[in-house]
């Protein structure tokens, strides 16, 4: 269980490797990615910022929720800040189990509730120059 | 300064820019809470950016406005996240 | 959409590039790897085998099915056969979307209908040298 | 001779250790079904590993006991399978 932001990309295989143990048959493994478009505006970066201390307390705190929910899950995620391009990789998270469906669900929890608990902040960069913060709780005409 | 206590506040992300600002220190009275600290930042210039009742963590931790403080204590607004 | 059967590890990472691409920010990964217990017994390796020309003409199949019910989604999945040594990833499937929960809805449904549906088979080989076929339709005691 | 198919058998890992075999022909009358390539494979040794209605498929695709079959066709015996 482990949970971390940093700045360096994020190496995905490690990851794995990281969770990997000869009792857990099943790997699931979730990585985001900085999409060129977003609500049909072109972007050209991301700037990600976080409350770093909380977040990845947070983070914490999330894997060791879906490790009580999925017993005997083994996680690990890792949040990237600073500026990302287009097709980097802002977030990794990889959960093994012995049961498949386990390793999904704990999956899934931890994404979820990342998304909705962790402080972490974006601010995109457009084709035009232009930036703003994303807001995922104001509803959007698209 | 018997009853005074020293908050540290932090702002982040669209808060931060409205406020210009991203730390601060408060002064208040012994036995304050979160809504105190509302209180005070409401008087800032951009704080309307800011919603009256935004999320709030103490420490590191999401807290709600009736929480009590202790000197030393680092409240944060938490504007909403967009992490993943 | 690649489905195949495969005899060389299985190499996830090149995978996860495959699917890859800027406007599917959402990635989701499963990976199967033979584990060194099962119902209680120490295995030493499993032989996979595959009824080859239906077991990727299915697994196209189960693909194709997932890419219209979470529609937009890229999907790739490999499975290998021969003997494999504990540790050993004998199936990957990696499925990109721009929506997180469809990627991982497509990744379950998948690796689900694979289980169930293609023509693969797995003989057990025990630390003791005895094996046997794996029948995941016979209730087993534990 | 007329009226007669030549039909592909194959077997498949635990189906095929009881047997002692992985693939034969059958010749059958034109307009058999999947049910009459049963009918002769349980006539052979080991057979009793079989379940009396397999899981089959005809030209790789899974199929039903009552199919007409096509000279040529080729009909697979399916284990419960367990990839993954």
């Amino acid at each position: 269980m482990r949970a971390a932001v940093v700045t360096n990309p994020i190496d995905v295989g490690s990851l794995i490797l990281e969770v990997a143990d000869d009792l857990h048959g099943a790997t699931a493994i979730f990585i985001g990615t900085v999409r060129s478009t977003n609500e049909g505006r072109e972007v050209r970066e991301i700037e990600y910022t976080a409350y770093e201390e909380m977040a990845e307390r947070e983070m914490s705190v999330i894997l060791a929720e879906a490790g009580r929910a999925y017993e005997g899950a083994v996680l690990v995620a890792e949040h990237r800040i600073g500026l990302l391009a287009v097709g980097e990789a802002s977030i990794a998270i990889a959960a093994a189990h012995g049961r498949r469906a386990c390793a999904l669900d704990a999956l899934r929890y931890v994404i979820d509730e990342m998304k909705s608990r962790v402080p972490i902040w974006k601010r995109e960069v457009y084709a035009d120059g232009s930036q703003s913060w994303v807001d995922p709780t104001r509803v959007t005409a698209t | 300064m018997v009853g005074e206590m020293l908050i540290t506040v932090r702002f982040f992300a669209s808060y931060a820019d409205s406020l210009g600002l991203a730390r601060t220190q408060l002064a208040l009275d012994s036995g304050a809470r979160v809504s105190d600290v509302l209180a005070s930042v409401a008087q800032l210039p951009g704080a309307t950016a800011i919603p009256k009742i935004p999320r709030v963590a103490v420490n590191h931790v999401f807290a709600d406005i009736d929480t009590i403080l202790q000197t030393g204590d680092e409240v944060a607004f938490i504007p909403p996240v967009a992490g993943g």
